[in-house]
């Protein structure tokens, strides 16, 4: 197999990727595609070679102010609107994660939901929640920082047609349903805390 | 594979503890009765049932599942029953039943053979679990099959190229029970799962913490007495103390009071 | 602009619609992608270059139990999951066995699967395998109480990139399940356990 010092394995890899991501990548989400550093000049070269590549196919790779994103062209539209009309869209888990965390443990910071999920959280997953209409900021916590606490809103009630936040499923015996995530790399540490290194760097910065 | 998997599997090659007792690997699970209580929890809950722990107990002694030799088994199994019970763990029915069943086929066995039926086959009495344990066994294997397959979202992507929407933009849809889904994968991913269980008791705390940040939000002060409402009852009023302990405990609110028997005062602790 | 009758044309049309589409397609919908006629035999000859034109690249055109549909190769995996960590959860044992028993005993009621794991079957194990969409009801048997029969999904053979339940791995043989490695003058009473066959019978039954 080829090696990510290969050019044309390390095309097919952001290819790949902005093919299969639900959400438009900027450069820097591009990078953390790789372990090693590849710079940002040559993921643009990539880019605009990826770009080339597409021209005169149906889908075409454009640059959107959140990144890149691969599109339908608007001459495909019409043969794509005769097919089984569209499904509602889903968000995406990163989405769903955050959400059910405010649901169920607010009132809570990003720090909180990062620690649970044990991932950074990005800021365009609160943001989503936030304009939905869903989540909002009913406090700060008095620690350095100031950052803000979550909690659902009415809305949200309303949407999902609860009553109260005691009508959301009982999580109580959901343990017995899933296995822990084969980690391999992190044997021998297993007490220490769930955040990858990168989200740690997310939280920092952040505080 | 996961070690859970691991546990039980017959092919468990010798060396891989199946579990960890005051921090010793428990390398198998012993035959005499000196089981640590804790290890005797792991063990059980280790278990998917009586089958799984009598397919255990035969495939680690390599015995011939079609030719069972009851009494051992049954004396084996009864250890393990027994040294449950004393420890007072909560033992499925299943368990319990499994042990009736293994002392009726061995007194069964013992007593002279009943007549050849018309296919002139021995009736033997093990044939019926012989049939269960097979069955179970198969069945626990496909699922370790399944496992290993590649499954969408966890072994392999979909493609999620962008349509533009000319028509109004359609907001994504979510029931109640997409959450609970979502914190399964939380859950999955958390390499402890029990400190983030959320009991329903605990739901309503978090709730009425929310509710009670709202109310203080804008206000200065607020009488103690004041975020309780008396009409509606004391399940309530508890919860709702309970949530100001944890607002307390979380360093969200203040609460303070000037002397004995003066009144008692919430306010947010940043404001 | 060409027009449909332009082959390769044609082809493009049918490859966008199956790089944006969120489901798989069957031929049948494929079809009207066209306000003309297009035969399905011309369609599969189109799809089966599209696969061909996508080899040794990222992603892969498959042929899932629903129809036709794109997905990235296993191989990339571990770089996307750089950028999105959350995955849908390993689960325990309790519910890939059961799971196992709906695929290949179906339609079975819970009492059948209670029966074979020889133990009850909590709520929150069906529920979660309803909730993914693998396993539904498909109507309910005769007996008192009727208790639901449970089937698996066609999303349960796309999600494990299967055409058919035939393509499930085979079952153990349940007669070479038991031999242990000393084995045995015992061979006679082999009768006691006649499995074998009646596990092949349920496979056809499904076919």
């Amino acid at each position: 197999m080829s090696t990510i010092t290969d050019l044309k394995y390390l095309k097919i890899v952001l290819e790949t990727a902005l093919l299969t991501s639900a959400e438009a990548l900027s450069v820097s989400a591009l990078k953390k595609l790789f372990t090693e550093d590849v710079k940002a000049a040559l993921i643009n070269d990539l880019l605009a070679e990826i770009q080339q590549d597409w021209r005169g196919r149906g889908i075409e790779l454009v640059k959107l102010a959140s990144g890149w994103r691969f599109r339908a062209r608007a001459e495909f539209t019409p043969y794509l609107a005769r097919l089984t009309p569209e499904k509602p869209p889903r968000y995406s888990r990163a989405v769903m994660e955050t959400l059910a965390i405010v649901a169920y443990r607010q009132p809570v910071t990003r720090g909180d939901i990062e620690a649970i999920r044990g991932v950074s959280v990005s800021t365009s997953v609160m943001q989503t929640l936030l304009e939905r209409g869903w989540v909002e900021v009913i406090g700060h916590k008095d620690v350095p920082g100031r950052p803000g606490l979550y909690a659902t809103t009415h809305k949200f009630l309303d949407d999902l047609g609860l009553v109260s936040l005691r009508d959301l499923p009982p999580l109580a015996d959901l343990g017995t349903l899933v296995l822990p995530e084969v980690q391999p790399e992190s044997v021998g540490e297993t007490d220490a805390v769930p955040l990858d290194d990168e989200a740690d760097n997310v939280i920092e910065q952040e505080r | 594979m996961s070690n859970e998997f691991l546990l039980t599997s017959p092919e468990l090659p010798s060396g891989v503890p199946i579990a960890h007792v005051f921090g010793q690997p428990v390398l198998e699970v012993p035959q005499d009765l000196f089981i640590p209580p804790d290890a005797l929890q792991v063990i059980l809950e280790s278990f998917e049932g009586p089958l799984d722990l009598l397919l255990y107990l035969i495939r680690k002694q390599n015995l011939n599942v079609l030719d069972i030799p009851m009494a051992p088994i049954t004396a084996q199994y009864m250890a393990y029953i027994d040294a449950m019970r004393r420890e007072q763990f909560e033992l499925a029915a299943e368990y319990l039943l499994m042990a009736a069943l293994l002392i009726e086929i061995k007194s069964r066995l013992l007593l002279p053979r009943p007549p050849k039926d018309e296919e002139g086959e021995p009736d033997d009495p093990r044939a019926e679990l012989v049939r269960r344990l097979l069955e179970y066994e198969q069945m626990k294997l496909a699922a370790l099959e399944l496992d290993k397959m590649p499954q969408a979202d966890r072994d392999f992507a979909w493609l999620a190229v962008l349509i533009e929407q000319v028509a109004e933009e359609r907001l994504p849809e979510v029931c109640a029970v997409d959450l609970r889904q979502a914190w399964l994968a939380i859950l999955s991913r958390a390499r402890n799962t029990r400190h983030h269980k959320v009991e329903k008791d605990e739901l309503s705390v978090r709730a009425q913490m929310t509710w009670i940040l709202r109310y203080l939000e804008g206000r200065e002060y607020v009488a103690f007495e004041e975020l309780f409402d008396l009409t509606l009852g004391v399940p309530h009023l508890v919860v709702n103390f309970i949530a100001v302990l944890e607002l307390v405990k979380e360093g969200l609110v203040k609460v303070s009071q000037d002397a004995a028997y003066q009144p008692i005062y919430v306010r947010l602790a940043l404001v």
